[in-house]
């Protein structure tokens, strides 16, 4: 069954299967609750209280803290649903992608720029 | 009977939703993407399909991890957009054609996939943007119904190019078998190379972006090689959404001949491309 | 590596709950077909398996018609029952055992099945009915963990008896490719002939009830040449529920033997059939 | 595609596909929410308001009314979701099978009885 034993990690990438899933379950079930305006509205209201009702664990309340998308990925977070805590407060996949390469959004997106030359 | 007149691939990112929104053709960073529709539009135009089934994932709005399906089709008279979270104003519903759903159903099941079936499913970006930028004016879609067909590429294990190459074989040989007049585009949507994700995002893999838009036209058995691990490594961890496009690739069964492409970079974090599939009997 | 010690099969029927509850031991009604599971238990006490999958079909508590999937695994920590809507009192909640679930999902989409994956989960009357019969004191349970694994049989098409076998040798070969040192029990529930709705309501077909226990213990195959179609003629509309047998047949790799057997008509509007099946490596 | 074109229909059986399902889907959606204690009171506090907030149709309601179970499979009702309607009236699986074979419920299980020998 080679197939199904782990292949060579990619640096710089998690691969969100079945032990991030499960780790991050509360977290991404909060953020999918974000489809929804009240619930957005609910979290702004009192963050703690939000994140608490969804049983988050200290590393994922920590990270939603301090807005952190790596942190928030390492806690288990799925890029899908965390776009949707980002939407929060207005960031998009560019904002979000200089955050996590520690660049300026203008550099990051001439580094995009870049890759098509 | 049915007919796969051809298929169709574009990009689906949310912020072609937005700039779409905001009319933004003539700007300096969008002309050069948004140029490459209007032959496309033109072909549909004089082609005047039936219905669209339109192959994507679903980003977190119809599906969360409490019940994640592999393939899910939808089966519903019409389906509703609805908010994403992150600020894209839902557009109106899309109507729906439940009878080739069943039929595409019952045939594709006695083949031994295991489908999750979806009476009511909400549609995100990645079927309206596809949906707006081929028919952005609705009035032009006439009586064209849809046909969600969502793949799993939110959570691994996603299913390998080759079990999605093969389900658009039996996509197509289920609309083909189906008893009525009726011209169907089959619209792969997604990709091509980015991640969002992690100290990597914004990995964009131009040559093997290149290499899928010419491999899927004549040699798409080349791309069902990979597996879903080398797709992440070489396209980016949302560059496995190819798989959308390889189900859309294995259900035109006639003679394939490219009509129109095109290559972008970037889109938001995206190498966007847009290709034109005619599938002649 | 983790080994199949066995496989039973057992009727699944709410009203045996009841008859749990109330504790109809010795009701005349219900004694013939009580007194046929104290060899099973035993056997249970003796083999002590570390982790049951339970492969059952949910009767519309965990899923509707919205999102209907083919073939759902249980990845979750643990499975509440939840309200039918009928009175059976619900029972406390299963523990999972999701690094299992995990190996199993993955090997399983590996080989072409597509899943749906369930990380929350209410497991209603067909999971928890074999539970309380197989385990009818939860502190004998020990630090047993479950799996459920829910096959379609709500609406048509149903998954074919040859692919829920199929589906079975594939979890035989996912359960037996895990590296930590479990004894697994696979139960299949429900059945055996029983029709619930139309004018033909109460139909039970014994001989083809009994040809059923005898071939799916040694030919399991001459089973799965039935259509869907053929058991609902056979067997009623809700004997097709044998599908979940074969997913249980299919996942014995090793050499099959019968320990224990019983057929007993009626309990409520069906055909009960019992066995414990070892499975020697 | 042999394997799709319908097969000979079974006499008595109504085979719930796809189209039933499309007939169906308005009435099993009520059903379905009675797997909710709130629902089931709801339904018996106002039994046509429930019925016209989950948009069923004439002959749908017309069953529902006559608790008439060939009816309701008529019009496209599934059996399993059809059982938590006929729990909130404390009818099992033996009443409804003798309501639809014209037969009392004690030669109905006598009949089951006579299956087994
Ligand atoms: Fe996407
Ligand atoms: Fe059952």
């Amino acid at each position: 069954m080679t197939s199904v034993s782990a292949p060579e990690p990619i640096p710089g990438t998690t691969i969100f299967d079945g032990s991030m899933a499960m780790r991050g379950y509360a977290l991404n079930k909060m953020c999918y609750s974000f489809n929804e305006a009240e619930s957005r509205k609910a979290f702004l209201a009192d963050e703690d209280a939000y994140c608490a009702k969804y049983g988050l664990n200290d590393e994922q309340k920590a990270a939603v803290k301090a807005r952190n998308v790596l942190q928030l990925i390492a806690a288990g977070g799925n890029i899908y649903y965390l776009a949707k805590f980002a939407g929060i407060f207005g960031l998009n996949v560019q904002d979000v992608g200089a955050q996590q390469t520690g660049m300026t959004v203008e550099d990051f997106k001439a580094k995009l720029v870049a890759a098509g030359v | 009977m049915a007919r796969i007149v051809g298929g169709i691939t574009t990009s689906h990112i949310p912020a072609i939703g937005n700039a779409i929104a905001r009319e933004m053709f003539e700007d300096p960073y969008w002309k050069p993407f948004f140029d490459a529709y209007p032959p496309v539009r033109a072909w549909l135009d004089e082609v005047k399909p039936d219905v669209a089934i339109v192959v994507y994932n679903d980003h977190g709005l119809n599906f969360f991890l409490d019940k994640m399906p592999t393939f899910s089709v939808g089966a519903a008279p019409e389906y509703q957009n609805k908010d994403e979270g992150w600020g894209l104003q839902p557009l109106p519903p899309y109507p729906g054609d439940p009878e080739l759903s069943w039929h595409i159903i019952n045939s594709v099941v006695a083949e031994d996939f295991d489908l999750c079936t979806c009476q009511e499913m909400a549609v995100d970006h990645g079927f309206t943007v596809p949906m707006s930028l081929l028919w952005p004016d609705r009035a032009k879609m006439g009586g064209l119904k849809t046909i969600p067909l969502v793949v799993n590429t939110v959570q691994h294990p996603l299913p390998s190019p080759a079990r999605c190459f093969k389900l658009g074989q039996a996509l197509g040989r289920a609309v083909e078998s189906f008893d009525k007049d009726l011209k169907v585009v089959v619209i792969g949507t997604g990709g091509l190379s980015h991640q969002l994700d992690g100290e990597r995002a914004g990995f964009i893999n131009k040559n093997f972006d290149l290499m899928c838009l010419e491999k899927i036209v004549d040699d798409p058995e080349a791309l069902t090689k990979y597996s879903i691990h080398d797709l992440v490594r070489l396209a980016g961890a949302q560059g496995a959404e190819l798989i959308l496009w390889l189900v859309m690739r294995g259900a035109l069964t006639g003679t394939v001949s490219k009509l129109h492409s095109n290559y972008h970079i970037p889109i938001s974090n995206t190498g966007a491309g847009l290709l034109l599939l005619e599938n002649a009997a």
